[in-house]
């Protein structure tokens, strides 16, 4: 999972969390990230219109195959990985962890967003209405997304910040086995075989349409981590100058340190 | 053992006494019956149609009782009660998916026969050796993810709100397979092919559910 | 389905497209509005840190 | 008046740990509520067989330490030891060795008390449950009102029945939140044989009432925004000094 180590904060403390005002920064590697990011996804754009031949059959729509099913992928993969944020955090009790998987998710929700929508696109142009309910992929995929945005509700209905997290990081690990489960569930239950185009991703793909697919699929995967990091360090910042203005607030210590507030990470069991 | 045992008897008791539960999931079932001959305006169904009626039937109904699982624990000091205890915390979530469990029997015991006798003509008792299969590792899949979001959504404030929302999606697979594995069985006439592949998705949802209920459930009761 | 002429089809990709960039510009303009709340309390945070010196100073 | 009968929880160990180790052990504890600290760096010990009291104005922390005593709350940070066995670490085996009386009774109220007591006594192993119910109903003067639903029972008998409760399974540390509220001097005195001075069972008694506190306890433990401020032996510190707890911000 290359994007784990990608976003990994620079400077990673296991208390990176602890917030004694000298917690980890986030956004070391942002710069490079973006710009690798921009690059790779204007080469997509260059390999879809002007590098990819049309589609045999499906003709010029078959071009949205290029960002729908890339941002699927990376949507579901960021899911399975928020699940192993959220067991992390269970494990090391580290509030970075719940931070992580609390962005994966919801950037994995906004990229969901975008694959049902051009889902709904693609669908409309090549079969001629907004929702198909015989292509098992994109059923599947919706049920995830419809489990994925109760994640909210949940989260924003717990008091007990300490709880929260841990109910969140819990519903993020069983949301995550539901993942494969569902397609499982759902792929048996549609009899009607995968439409041509979308089984290509198995590879029988000829050479020039893999090869944007799979840049493509790198852009969209490398966007998806760079937001990530963008979310997580605007998270932190603000989450620092509550902690400041507390510190400031607090005519009691008139601006001398406090205790650390955050929690510390129990032996790992 | 001895821990789980304490708490399902304590709550079949509480039920026996209050009959909260398993009285109103069986007439909500019985009233949805009826809501759906109207909707559909069939009087006999067969088929994946009853099927479809049937376990959309029990899951909404197996959904009221999920949300009255862990009330008496959370508004009557149960949970420190329990908490306290020198007991192994998962003993709480099996004894609660075994009453649970219990529950969605007692229901089928009275949905069912009401079932058969609004919108089957005839073979649906042959059906329901192969049929109580399925219904029965279906109940296992609803108790054991029921049995872990009640216990999440008791400590939430909008409680009656989450359980559904977050239930539902998680229950397709379960919904899916039985519907599918119930559709041959109750098609006229019965036929039982491709119930052992729906099975085997069911049994497969309980014991990954299963065992991720039973490893997660120590975090859901620390504090 | 037959494949859509050129010009038609190309209104779907468009639109998928369209689609896709205007979700990042939201989310990108989401972003700024978090950027300019987080210089605000900043700002608010300088003159009470001002005002604590002041007092201890 | 009953015998009680001799009570073997079969669930713990021979009962605690060496009599040379202290009871409670606290050092620098915090608990944490999001960004508020409950408790701050509380430290103190506690010696077999005594009788903790503790002060403080609501929101000082009291219940949130008897919760943590009670091993319903995890330590945030510091360490935490009851009768030797560090918290959580080893909370299960310091279960069967603590009763909790706390604000609520703790009780089903579909259930009578019996049933209320029978499921407990199973939770707990305890043995001979029939016999040891029977007595603890008897003691606090239930046992007429024992088969009826919880429900049907003023606060002050579900009182005496969370009082049974707590000492169901011979804990050998009590926790006492305001133990008498609720109660009528008639019933306080009943209570007496179980949760009162003379047990030698090691108590933590939360209480308001100063005066009785003090004669009470061995040891005074005054708690306000979460840190000690007073932590003596009971003779050192008179009411004054423990009302001065209670006083506006100083």
């Amino acid at each position: 999972m290359i994007w784990c180590s990608a976003f990994w904060p620079t400077r990673y403390s296991t208390s990176s969390w602890r917030i004694d005002l000298e917690s980890t920064l986030f956004g070391r590697g942002l710069k490079p990230l973006a710009v690798a990011t921009t690059v790779l996804l204007a080469t997509t754009l260059a390999l879809v219109f002007f590098y990819a031949p049309n589609d045999a059959d499906q003709g010029f729509i078959q071009k949205i195959f290029y960002i729908h099913v890339p941002l699927a992928i990376v949507a579901l993969f960021g899911f399975v990985a928020a699940g192993v944020m959220g067991a992390m955090h269970l494990r090391t009790r580290d509030d970075s962890w719940d931070a992580r998987s609390y962005v994966a998710i919801h950037m994995g929700v906004i990229f969901g967003v975008a694959v049902l929508a051009t889902g709904a696109i693609w669908a409309k142009g090549s079969w001629g209405k907004w929702w198909v309910w015989d292509e098992p992929t994109l059923v599947s995929f919706l049920i995830v997304f419809l489990l994925y945005v109760t994640y909210y509700p949940l989260r924003y209905s717990i008091e007990d910040p300490q709880r929260r997290a841990r109910y969140a990081s819990v519903f993020a690990i069983t949301a995550g086995a539901f993942v494969p489960i569902n397609f499982i569930a759902v792929r048996l239950a549609e009899n009607l075989v995968h439409p041509r185009v979308l089984n290509q991703t198995a590879g029988d793909m000829p050479g020039e349409m893999r090869l944007t697919f799979l840049v493509a699929l790198a852009g969209i995967a490398l966007l998806y981590v760079t937001l990530m990091k963008l979310e997580l360090t605007s998270k932190n910042a603000r989450r620092q100058l509550r902690r400041l203005r507390m510190l400031l607030e607090d005519e009691r210590t008139g601006g001398a340190a406090p205790p650390p507030v955050a929690t510390v990470p129990a032996k790992p069991v | 053992m001895r821990a789980i045992a304490a708490i399902a008897r304590k709550d079949l008791l509480v039920e026996l006494r209050t009959k909260e539960s398993v009285p109103a999931m069986a007439l909500f079932a019985v009233t949805t019956f009826v809501i759906f001959h109207f909707g559909l305006d069939r009087d006999r169904l067969e088929g994946e149609l009853a099927a479809g009626v049937l376990w959309v039937t029990l899951l909404f109904a197996a959904i009221l009782g999920i949300n009255r699982l862990f009330v008496a624990e959370r508004e009557q000091g149960g949970f420190d009660g329990i908490l306290m205890a020198p007991i192994e915390r998962t003993s709480l979530l099996i004894a609660k998916a075994g009453a649970l469990i219990v529950y969605l029997v007692a229901l089928e015991l009275i949905a069912l026969p009401v079932f058969a006798l609004f919108f089957i003509d005839q073979g649906f008792w042959d059906a329901v050796p192969r049929l109580a299969a399925v219904i029965l590792l279906a109940d296992l899949g609803l108790a054991v993810v029921g049995a872990m979001l009640a216990s999440i959504a008791v400590h939430t404030r909008a409680r009656d709100l989450l359980l559904p929302i977050l239930l539902l999606p998680l229950t397709v697979p379960v919904v899916i397979a039985a519907a599918a594995a119930t559709k041959p069985l109750l098609s006229v006439p019965l036929e039982t092919s491709g119930v052992a592949k729906w099975v085997a998705v069911l049994a497969l949802y309980d014991l990954v559910f299963g065992l991720l209920a039973y490893a997660v459930f120590d975090f859901l009761m620390e504090d | 389905m037959p494949a859509l002429p050129l010009d038609e089809a190309g209104k779907y990709v468009a639109g998928a497209y369209g689609v896709f960039v205007t979700l990042l510009l939201v989310y990108v303009s989401i972003m700024g509005m978090k950027l300019q709340r987080i210089e605000r309390e900043i700002q608010e945070l300088i003159e009470l840190a001002q005002r604590r010196l002041k007092e201890h100073g | 008046m009953a015998v009680e009968p001799t009570v073997t929880a079969s669930a713990g160990p021979e009962h605690a740990a060496a009599p040379s180790v202290d009871a409670i052990a606290l050092d620098r504890l915090v608990r944490n509520y999001g960004e508020r600290a409950a408790l701050r760096q509380v430290s103190f010990r506690v010696t077999r067989g005594t009788t903790l009291a503790v002060f403080g104005p609501n929101g000082a922390g009291k219940t949130t330490l008897l919760r943590m005593l009670a091993t319903l709350l995890v330590p945030h940070q510091g360490e935490l030891s009851v009768f030797g066995h560090p918290l959580p670490r080893e909370a299960y085996l310091v279960r069967p060795l603590v009763g909790l009386l706390a604000h609520e009774p703790l009780l089903y109220h579909d259930l009578s008390a019996r049933e209320n007591l029978d499921f407990y006594a199973r939770l707990y192993g305890v043995e001979a449950a029939h016999a040891r119910i029977a007595y603890l109903l008897e003691v606090t003067g239930m046992t007429a009102r024992a088969d009826e639903p919880v429900r049907n029972l003023s606060r002050g008998m579900a009182q005496r029945i969370a009082i049974c409760r707590a000492v169901l399974h011979a804990p050998d540390l009590l926790l006492l939140d305001e133990p008498r509220a609720h109660l009528d001097p008639e019933a306080a005195a009943m209570a007496e044989p179980l949760i009162g001075a003379h047990t030698g069972i090691t108590r933590v008694l939360v209480t308001h009432e100063i005066e009785h506190g003090l004669a009470e306890a061995d040891q005074v433990l005054g708690l306000r925004d979460g840190t000690v401020l007073i932590d003596s032996p009971a003779g050192q510190i008179d009411a004054r000094q423990v009302r001065a707890l209670y006083g506006a911000r100083s």
